[in-house]
């Protein structure tokens, strides 16, 4: 979508918004914090999809997840005891360059071939001509048999939580 | 389009413009900042007068005007002097922090709520979905802030909240699906539009019912203010505020009523339609405006509910209503019943 | 607008911060907060090739559709999953929690 | 000329930050603070507060937490659906219809469990 400002700066404050977030909710000292750097995340996110025209979608974005999951998940924070939950994170040294190493290695080749694939892929993004109303077709009626599992995919989970968090006697 | 300042001389002709045109006008002045200060202080002055006429009191008498009507302003001003009252062992950041967001939160979807035909800040295609996404923002605030006060009185009053709102959002997203369907748009300019000929709540009448009464139990209004149920939690999540941080909590309480009655407003009242004699912003905030009495009222005449039965209720019977109407509205549809109005 | 390569670059980037913490975090919310992360990225790259798509097609926004309805799912069974760790065990240390370890 | 509509909330958003930011920040700058271990205790009727405020957490109401993250779901879902119900053929509204009926049961199940107490 054109924003009239130039999208660049868009790109730059979202991106770093949403990655800075990601790092904060991984390493913030007090698990609640971690929570809300999580949703800010998600909510970065939500901006992306903005910027490339799926409005509807950023939508569901918030309201599920910052709306229904982080609940969730402050919830979960708050009820696992405090002195608990925030107990030092950090396993051994090695382990953590390891790990770094890792996650590094892979993020940085993903982003070699996708710049080396660059010349292959547009640059510029066709005209967009999607509107709110072009959503609902699609996900009603061109995927029927996905429907039908999302539907039980949906009662499988809530069941299953429930009877999970459910006491035993 | 304005064309940026390039010499001195173009500054002031340059502010002019920016100053005079719509744009500026929608964000500051009338859909804007200033109409949402001035329409929130009413609220808070007019309830409390309201309040006392129920209970044949006079409620604010002193502070300026006919009726105290200055009253809101001399409780700004006493309540930003006073000290910062910070918790022991409170979370700092997220105690001063939360409540800024909350009035911004509550501030926000204002700007996709259609004053008037051409009254609105930003025409947006999702509109209502964004108000309902902003409006999920709450619980999650509400459960921190509590959180972050450190004091027994509030964490309950948050979770009782957190559970409340929660079990109303669906019933009210449940009832908001029927004028979506009728209107064929989540645009809110597009389902006033809609509403030309007849208003959303005769044919959605369960719908508006169950949406009043969700918007009720997300307001925290009486017989549905559990979460500040005064002889049990004090003044609930928000027990250990006092001064600014009060006060910012407050005009978000009040902004988040201003919204709902708007919103209730623009889906089954007919946004800014009436008749010609009024401008279309003096019919949509008197509409909102009666809708919000109408929200006051119980809380001078009505006893509170249990929590569990609440949350019941609203699981059960609520849902269950909301999804009878989007059937009922997808029989009208689909048999053209309403075609007569347009729809 | 930028390309479709710089989006690529950011939902990499947000994979490996997810990788990281998959990785080397302890604590199990944690663990489940990489996850998310992981999630995002890829419905990033959904929705950036859906746009660049010529003509533009709506179908990567219904394959992100369902990865957020199964991404929440797994957040919720996650959680409870925790939930009865941290009741049986009192911890929610992943590297205590070895009870089959035998 | 009409701007973005998504670049007006962004500045919405930006107006309300500055105006609404002061209201609590000036006062920390001009309240008087002075840690005093009794007024700043947190308010339980007078009494000296005892043991950690964070513990008492009801799982009474856990299902219904679970149930709302599911419908948020399915509450979107059927808003995608709702817009453009005129443009849907009645075969894929009846698809909807079997999803809805598909997770009745699963919801009536999750209450009859939420409703018994001992449960939780």
């Amino acid at each position: 979508m054109d924003l009239s400002v130039p999208p660049d700066i868009t790109f730059v404050v979202l991106t770093t918004v949403t990655l800075l977030a990601a790092v904060m909710a991984l390493q913030a000292k007090e698990l609640i914090y971690g929570a809300i750097s999580l949703a800010i995340s998600f909510i970065g996110i939500a901006g992306f999809f903005v910027s490339l025209d799926a409005p509807y979608l950023a939508m569901l974005q918030i309201a599920v997840y910052v709306g229904a999951v982080v609940i969730l998940i402050l919830f979960t924070i708050m009820l696992v005891r405090r002195e608990e939950a925030d107990k030092d994170e950090a396993g051994e040294t090695g382990e953590s360059a390891a790990g770094l190493w890792l996650a590094g290695l892979l993020a940085v080749s993903i982003a070699g071939i996708a710049a080396l694939a660059g010349p292959n892929l547009p640059a510029t993004p066709p005209p967009a001509n999607l509107p709110v109303s072009e959503l609902g077709p699609v996900l009603a009626g061109a995927y029927p048999v996905p429907l039908i599992i999302l539907a039980l995919l949906l009662s499988g989970a809530l069941l299953g939580a429930l009877v999970l968090a459910k006491v035993d006697r | 389009m304005v064309n940026l300042p390039t010499t001195p001389a173009d500054i002031l002709p340059f502010i002019i413009a920016v100053v005079t045109s719509h744009t500026f006008i929608t964000l500051v002045i009338f859909p804007g900042f200033i109409h949402l200060t001035i329409v929130v202080m009413f609220l808070t002055w007019y309830e409390r007068k309201l309040l006392a006429r129920i209970q044949l009191r006079i409620g604010p008498l002193y502070a300026g005007g006919p009726g105290g009507i200055l009253q809101p302003i001399a409780d700004g001003v006493k309540l930003i002097f006073k000290e910062v009252m910070i918790p022991y062992k409170a979370d700092k950041p997220l105690f001063l922090g939360i409540p800024l967001a909350l009035v911004f939160l509550g501030a926000l979807p204002f700007a996709v709520i259609p004053f008037g035909q051409h009254w609105v800040i930003a025409n947006l295609d999702v509109g209502l979905v964004f108000v309902f996404a902003v409006a999920s923002l709450f619980p999650s605030m509400i459960l921190i802030f509590a959180w972050a006060s450190n004091s027994k009185y509030p964490f309950l009053g948050g979770l009782r909240s957190l559970f409340q709102q929660v079990a109303y959002e669906i019933p009210m997203w449940i009832s908001a699906l029927s004028v979506v369907m009728l209107a064929g748009s989540l645009n809110l300019v597009q389902i006033v539009n809609a509403q030309q000929k007849i208003w959303f709540i005769v044919p959605a009448f369960l719908s508006f019912i169950v949406f009043f009464i969700a918007s009720m139990a997300e307001l925290e209004r009486l017989p549905f203010d559990l979460p500040s149920a005064e002889p049990e939690l004090v003044a609930g999540w928000f027990t250990e505020s006092s001064g600014a941080v009060f006060m910012v909590i407050f005009l978000a309480l009040y902004m988040k009523l201003y919204l709902m009655s708007s919103l209730i407003t623009v889906l089954f009242l007919g946004g800014w339609w009436g008749p010609a004699f009024l401008p279309q912003p003096v019919w949509f905030i008197l509409k909102a405006l009666v809708v919000a009495t109408i929200i006051i009222i119980p809380r001078g005449v009505y006893a509170r509910l249990r929590v569990d039965l609440l949350i019941k209720v609203g699981w059960t019977r609520l849902l269950i209503i909301a999804l009878a109407n989007v059937f009922i509205t997808v029989v009208l549809l689909s048999t053209g019943v309403l075609s007569a109005w347009g729809l | 607008m930028p390309s479709l390569v710089s989006y690529i670059i950011v939902s990499a980037a947000l994979l490996g911060i997810g990788i990281y913490g998959l990785s080397v975090k302890r604590n199990a919310i944690r663990i489940l907060f990489a996850v998310e992360l992981i999630v995002n990225a890829a419905n990033l790259n959904f929705i950036a090739f859906a746009r660049y798509m010529n003509p533009p097609t709506v179908s990567g926004q219904v394959i992100v559709f369902y990865s957020i309805a199964a991404a929440a799912m797994e957040a919720a069974v996650g959680l409870a999953l925790i939930l009865v760790a941290f009741r049986l065990n009192s911890t929610i240390d992943v590297r205590k929690l070895n009870k089959l370890k035998g | 000329m009409t701007l973005n509509p998504w670049l007006l909330i962004v500045i919405w958003g930006i107006i309300l930050i500055i105006l609404t930011g002061p209201m609590i920040t000036l006062p920390i700058f001009w309240s008087r603070r002075k840690p005093d271990p009794f007024r700043d205790m947190p308010f339980e009727s007078g009494q000296v507060p005892q043991g950690e405020a964070r513990k008492r957490i009801v799982m009474q109401y856990y299902p219904y937490l679970l149930m709302f993250v599911v419908f948020d779901v399915v509450g979107m879902f059927l808003f995608a659906w709702g817009i453009s119900f005129r443009g849907i053929p009645a075969a894929d509204s009846f698809l909807v219809l079997l999803f809805l009926v598909l997770l009745g049961a699963p919801l009536g199940y999750a209450l009859k469990m939420a409703l018994q107490r001992e449960n939780w």
